[in-house]
């Protein structure tokens, strides 16, 4: 066991995980967190995006030991003053989730896109959400809602946010 | 998948045959093996790590010499579990007489099954080929090394 | 998935590193980005009986231009290469290989000196590396040592690098003038998969429009990344016509001649070998289109 | 309280929220990570599974030693599959004698059959010790050959997959209609073709989840799953597991995508039913992507050997079809992916005559079952694909051809020869409409440009339909001694004493905006507000209503979901009105529920929905006399259905939705790799309750359908391993891989359901078929075909240098 310590979601967390276990089933299981989801064995399905260190990952492909001292951000973090942050929001508008199984991962893997490029052309927003699968929506309406975000220039990084806070 | 070749040595079938069926001899020829545990003539256990590079695992075989014909052919029957797989081999050696030299024909038969059959889209299969290719090539070279080091003893004697 | 259980040991220095390393020599990896390490983990196809986390280590992170090289730390992320957008002027070719590999989350996490040391031959930086003639610095118990990219390759997965040796640093050659053209092409399946086909080009012309130096790795197709030996030969001292842009799939297969090839349902070897030629072709055009237009830029100026 | 009703042509006056883009209210736990799936059960005492699956496609299994496994730090219990079966009963199939005798425990015995079959159950205190006991399991295996293609399984000698059985093909049948021979000796033109459906699989990205906690004070199993017709499938777990069915509680809490597959987990509840019983303590399973792709459930795979007969002028005469269905090593629902071409067997076309020479095959392969547009976008294949070469053999314009050959909506209903009742449709607008939506000449253009630059590029034209719900009824042409007919659905409706409306449908949805399309078609009855209407989440056995048909699959929400919650609706309105007039002193004619108010339309005042409710629930002295107290009502919905018409005909399906796609396909001659560059569908679902997720439905298959086409694909060796076991083999489509769709729709409301509307959302193929379609357009300059649902860049690399001697 190896004692680990992160700042999750702006609340700090300490716990002894054993070194084999993924970040995603600490997060999971061990905080409780079930928004990031597990779609896939092979690191291809992103559906356990979360921002580390302010970057999208894939909480999949990293051991919790690894992420000591980390601050991570989970889809549960994402809205604040019990408002839906603006890509939430544009995802339901725009009709961008149907099982919403991928949709938390899509949303941080959009936040690390639009964080970097506020921007983006269609393709770029494909390219830049092409560590995501859905399987519902053939993501049509998920490119829209991320388009719409940018287009109205209302994007805020939730990073930002939480630091100011 | 099937592979198959023959190589000659310098040697008479009775001498070749006496190490294609020794097991202790094949086990210890055989590729990136770790321990060989010989139980009687026709039958021993091997472990040896199976894989490219750093990506290895332990394989755990069971041999067993099936249908030998002295001098003429052997079949060595192995079957290997381990990474959550299993490997079956077959590998038929048939003898032809050349005077002084042996041809050695082989044919082989290999078969991943489970996860490291389905994984990376069937590239390990090739593993399997490589690792027959290079037992084929140790076991060649091991017999003629002992029939020269006997040839030499001889000549010594 | 679930990995079996291992030995977490987290590196220090790089000296605690290879200390690490050759303690549990045997049974032994290197944790960077984790990028294919974990996968193959979880799988249950790789389980070091201990793992050392390097990822800490700050001296093996950052680009620097130096006198005749530029060095990139093994454990400079893909994305820190990729937002390092100066690299445009003379390294062309590492911002378009960055830009190709993976998906966004694969560049956060992902490091090139885990990449290089992983010996995929169908992942983006081999070739690269092979085209741009890196050197790739490594450390062990026994001191440093500098292998050429050409003799660093000598299987799948299988490096010049011990058990308890560490790739620290990648040495790019400066190219000789500002006007190096560059390339990545690669052929895959899906976004953001394993490649089937790589070709990575780096020309240098002089006025006349004659190429000076080529550099040509090719990745996805042999067992290794391999050097394109003969498209060099072909494009040194010429101009890239139709003429020539028609002979490089030949060369493409023929610098390929005495390798194994790889071979798995997205791509069997003879058409890995086929498609080969096209991708090579598409890569010198658009290298040396790419080399004349900033020679001609440049001498505008 | 509860009764069965059949409804008729519903006649709502001031429709507001039904037929509107209502954006969804399940979305707001979605986006803020609060969905509540299988998998994020916690339960005290939790036990972890591990399935250990064989390696082999076909073996003896001839001891398994669990001692090793035993001695993993954290192992639980250890249960091989003779150990469960000894407290089962097998799985009912559909199949006629000899061969129901096939018998499928949902767990291998004393043989395996395919690779991946379940052979032991591991508990243990986390996952991560359950994998390391299961690595420890040393099973002895003896190998046998497998079967791994139909073909190869009809064959006289062929190993048999069940030996108690006498043959491979399980299931054969040749079904007539008109008269076939003549017409194909007469016609002017016949074109054969032999094709090869690939296998695929839709793959949510949810894989499939139980978790069972046994009661053993009450003696009931709670039943956590994905599963998505838990109700439906309770019979044949109750069966198995040797218990009554009312002792099963089951809760599908939010489904992460079903597509069809998760139908099919329910042989994984029924083993964890027997390991929760047997330790004591609940116990979870969560599949892993691999055993989801090996092991699951695939999509149907078939060989065919089609020829269509035509007039010189184009007119589809008859279609003649042999069609070998690898089915895999178990039936479960099948043989009806192989039987489902006699819902719509020729789709949008008039023609006549037909033969289908069905043969269902199993082999060592994972079982077939349920996945998106089930045997339905198959047929589709069949009968696009031929026309298509018929139109190039004819000289005939692509479009031209299917317009001389559709249905006219004149013609609806119309009957098709295999008793099929077309429910209305203009199938030439929507194919028109899809070409004006896209400029078809512009398209045109757009390909011999790309033409002209050295491309290979194809338009391809497709039409597709699909048939929904299902006729249990069918049934009895697989078997006759199936009793089943028709179909239902059960809805509640319920205003509470404090006037909050609650609704509950019997359906599981797995992403279909259930809750949000309630709403509407409650709001819009009752007067109020969708967000006055609390839609019940999920399913739970315990406060849903059910059916025995209950769940969402067959594209049935809108058709007996929607009706069934539409019909319980109007009967709490009409108790609401009868309350309020008793109290106003009005006639109930007089009355409008609006604002959440009943107003008298003749002035004489007004009652608050919430005072109704008072009454209704607590002042029971001053309701009418004859009125019983509460505000609620349970429907039970028939989908009106009627028995076959003989031994091959019927109508089977209620509504026939279709669709007309169109796709510009760029193929790289030098890779072989093509790209949809633009696609293009008009799809008429009827009546749409709400278009926004309508659209989604549509955007949706259409992915699954590019997908399919273009990059997914499972391989088998030729020892009978799935070579595609991973999301890195599997190509599943990124963002980057597909385009964006310009999708129409056309609204012909259905004539024979309540709301006008007809299930949608499968597809029925048209965006697969029109890529094969089109791949034959870009080869046609070079002079070949192309036979497969599969676009491979290999296979198409190929043709590319054969035709062109490179």
């Amino acid at each position: 066991m190896s004692r680990i310590q992160a700042i999750v979601n702006g609340r700090k967390v300490e716990a002894d995980v054993e070194p084999r276990k993924l970040l995603i089933d600490f997060i999971r299981e061990d905080l409780g967190l079930t928004g990031p989801h597990i779609g896939c064995d092979t690191s291809n399905c992103g559906a356990c995006t979360v921002l580390y260190n302010g970057r999208a990952i894939k909480s999949c492909t990293m051991f919790a030991v690894q992420a000591d001292g980390a601050e991570i951000l989970t889809i549960e973090g994402v809205s604040t003053d019990g408002k839906l942050h603006p890509l939430q929001q544009a995802f339901h508008e725009n009709h961008a989730l149907q099982c919403g199984y991928c949709t938390p991962g899509m949303i941080m893997s959009s936040i690390d896109l639009l964080t970097r490029n506020p921007n983006p052309t269609e393709e770029e927003i494909r390219l830049g959400i092409s560590g995501n699968l859905c399987r519902c929506t053939g993501y049509h309406n998920i490119v829209k809602a991320i388009s719409s975000v940018a287009k109205s220039h209302i994007f805020v990084s939730p990073l930002k946010k939480a630091k100011e806070e | 998948m099937d592979i198959e070749g023959s190589f000659v040595l310098q040697g008479s079938p009775e001498r070749v045959y006496g190490y294609l069926v020794d097991p202790g001899f094949i086990g210890d020829h055989l590729a990136d093996v770790e321990n060989v545990e010989v139980i009687d003539n026709d039958n021993f256990n091997v472990r040896a790590k199976v894989g490219i590079g750093f990506m290895k695992g332990k394989v755990d075989f069971k041999f067993h010499f099936d249908e030998k014909v002295a001098p003429k052919s052997g079949k060595l029957v192995g079957n290997g579990t381990g990474l959550g797989s299993k490997v079956d081999v077959t590998i038929l050696f048939t003898l032809a007489d050349g005077g002084e030299s042996t041809t050695i024909g082989w044919k082989s038969h290999a078969s991943l099954s489970g996860k490291i059959a389905s994984i990376a889209g069937g590239a390990l299969q090739s593993v399997v080929k490589k690792n027959t290719q290079r037992f084929i090539e140790s076991i060649k070279q091991g017999i003629d090394a002992e029939l020269s080091a006997a040839g030499a003893a001889a000549g010594r004697s | 998935m679930y990995p079996r259980a291992f030995r977490y040991e987290r590196a220090k220095s790089l000296d605690h590193a290879i200390e690490l390393l050759a303690k549990y020599k045997e049974d032994v990896r290197p944790l960077a980005g984790g990028m294919s390490l974990i996968p193959l983990a979880k799988l249950r196809l790789v389980s070091p009986q201990c793992i050392v986390d390097i990822g800490r280590l700050e001296e093996l992170k950052g680009i620097k231009e130096q006198k005749d090289f530029l060095e990139i730390g093994a454990l400079t992320t893909n994305t820190e290469i990729l937002e390092s957008s100066w690299l445009g002027e003379k390294f062309h070719l590492l911002l378009d290989t960055a830009k190709e590999i993976g998906d966004v989350q694969v560049r956060n996490r992902g490091t090139i000196g885990g990449n290089l040391a992983q010996a995929d031959s169908s992942t983006d930086w081999p070739a690269t590396m092979v085209a741009l003639r890196a050197k790739l610095v490594s450390k062990g118990p026994r001191g440093e040592k500098v292998h050429e990219i050409d003799s660093f390759y000598s299987d799948q997965y299988t490096t010049a690098l011990e058990a308890d040796e560490l790739l620290t640093h990648i040495r790019i050659p400066k190219p000789g003038s500002y006007s190096a053209g560059a390339s990545h092409v690669k052929l895959e399946r899906r976004k953001g998969d394993y490649a089937i086909g790589i070709v990575s080009a780096q020309l240098e012309v002089d006025g006349d429009g004659k190429v000076t130096s080529a550099g040509i790795g090719i990745g996805a197709v042999g067992i290794t990344a391999v050097r394109g030996t003969k498209v060099e030969e072909l494009l040194n001292g010429k101009k890239v016509d139709d003429a020539v842009l028609a002979s490089v799939p030949g060369a493409a297969r023929a610098s390929l001649e005495g390798s194994d090839i790889l071979s798995d349902i997205k791509a069997p070897a003879v058409y890995r070998l086929d498609v080969i030629g096209t991708l090579a072709s598409r890569c010198v055009g658009e290298a040396y289109h790419m080399a004349v237009s900033r020679k001609s830029a440049r001498s505008e100026r | 309280m509860t009764e069965s009703v059949t409804l008729h042509r519903e006649e709502t006056k001031n429709v507001k929220w039904v037929g509107s883009r209502y954006p969804r209210k399940e979305d707001l736990r979605f986006v803020t990570g609060n969905g509540m799936y299988a998998s994020d059960i916690r339960i005290p005492g939790l036990a972890h599974v591990a399935i250990a699956r064989s390696p082999y496609a076909s073996a003896k299994i001839k001891g398994i030693d669990k001692s090793k496994a035993l001695e993993v730090p954290g192992v639980v219990a250890v249960f091989t599959g003779e150990e469960i079966v000894a407290e089962l009963d097998p799985l009912p199939n559909l199949l006629p004698s000899p061969y129901d005798k096939v018998k499928d425990y949902g767990i291998a015995v004393d043989r395996v059959r395919y690779a991946g079959e379940p052979i032991a159950v591991v508990v243990a205190e986390s996952n991560y010790a359950a994998w390391d006991a299961v690595e420890q399991l040393e099973v002895d295996y003896e190998p046998l050959s497998p079967v791994l293609t139909a073909k190869s399984g009809c064959e006289k000698g062929a190993p048999l997959v069940h030996e108690n059985v006498p043959t491979n093909v399980v299931w054969q049948r040749k079904f007539t209609y008109g008269d076939v021979d003549e017409v194909f000796k007469t016609a002017d033109l016949v074109v054969s073709k032999k094709f090869k459906w690939h296998r695929f699989t839709s793959a949510p990205l949810e894989p499939n989840v139980v978790v069972v906690d046994y009661d053993k004070r009450h003696v009931i199993f709670n039943i956590w799953s994905n599963n998505q017709r838990p109700a439906f499938n309770q019979a044949a777990i109750a069966k198995a597991l040797r218990i009554d069915a009312n002792r099963l509680h089951f809760i599908s809490p939010d489904i992460g995508g079903g597509f069809g597959i998760k139908n099919e987990n329910y042989p994984y509840i029924i083993l964890l039913a027997v390991a929760a019983r047997r330790i004591g303590r609940p116990v979870r399973w969560i599949e892993t992507r691999t055993e989801h792709m090996v092991a699951s459930a695939h999509g149907s795979e078939i060989n065919y050997e089609g020829e269509m007969a035509f007039s010189r002028d184009g007119k589809i005469l008859g279609l003649r079809a042999k069609a070998y269905h690898d089915e895999g090593a178990y039936m479960r629902r099948e043989p009806i992916a192989a039987f489902n071409f006699i819902r719509h067997a020729t789709l949008t076309y008039t023609f006549r005559n037909l033969e289908m020479d069905i043969y269902a095959v199993v082999t060592n392969k994972c079982p077939v079952g349920p996945n998106r547009s089930y045997g339905k976008m198959q047929q589709g294949f069949l009968v696009e694909r031929l026309l298509e070469l018929g139109a190039k053999k004819l000289g005939i314009d692509p479009i031209e051809i299917r317009l001389r050959n559709f249905v006219s909506s004149e013609q609806m209903p119309y009957e098709t020869p295999t008793g099929a009742i077309l429910d209305g449709g203009d199938y030439s607008r929507a194919l028109k409409k899809v070409l004006e939506n896209m400029d078809y000449a512009a398209l045109v253009k757009e390909r011999d440009r790309l033409r002209s630059e050295g491309k290979l590029a194809g338009v391809g034209i497709s039409m597709g339909m699909d048939a929904c719900p299902i006729n249990f009824s069918s049934n009895r042409l697989i078997n006759p001694k199936s009793t089943a007919s028709g179909e239902s659905e059960a809805a509640w409706v319920k205003i509470d004493e404090d006037g909050n409306i609650s609704a509950a449908v019997g359906t599981s949805p797995q992403g279909h905006g259930h809750e949000t399309v309630v709403s509407q078609i409650v709001a819009d009855v009752l007067g109020v507000h969708p967000e006055q209407v609390y839609a019940l989440p999920g399913f739970d056995s315990w406060t849903h209503p059910s059916t025995p048909h209950s769940g969402t699959y067959a594209s049935r929400f809108a058709i007996a979901g929607a009706s069934a919650v539409n019909e319980a609706a109007r009967r709490v309105r009409g108790k609401v009105l009868r309350i309020a007039a008793f109290a106003l002193k009005e006639d109930v004619e007089n009355l409008e529920l609006a604002d959440g108010s009943v107003v008298s339309t003749k002035g004489k005042g007004k009652v608050p929905l919430k005072e109704v409710a008072r009454l209704a629930w607590r002042d029971l002295a001053n309701l009418p006399e004859d009125e019983e107290p509460g505000l609620y009502s349970n429907v039970i919905y028939k989908t009106p259905f009627k028995l076959p018409i003989d031994s091959q005909r019927g109508n089977f399906s209620l509504t026939y939705s279709y669709s007309a796609c169109v796709v510009l396909l760029e193929i790289d001659p030098g890779t072989g790799v093509s790209r949809v560059k633009r696609v293009g569908i008009v799809e008429d679902a009827g009546n749409q309750i709400n278009p926004l997720i309508v659209e989604g439905q549509v955007h949706g298959q259409m992915g699954h359908q590019l997908g399919a086409a273009l990059y997914e694909d499972l391989v088998y060796d030729e020892a009978g391993q799935l070579l595609t076991a991973t999301f890195k083999d599997y190509l599943a489509p990124t963002a980057s891989d597909l385009p964006s769709y310009e999708t129409g729709s056309i609204v012909v409301p259905s004539l024979f359901t309540p709301l006008g509307t007809r299930g949608t959302g499968e597809g029925g193929g048209a965006p697969l078929i029109a890529c094969a379609n089109a791949m034959d357009d870009a080869l046609l300059p070079l002079g070949v075909e192309y036979d497969s649902s599969y676009l491979s860049p290999i296979k198409i690399r190929e043709l590319v240098k054969s035709a062109s001697g490179k």
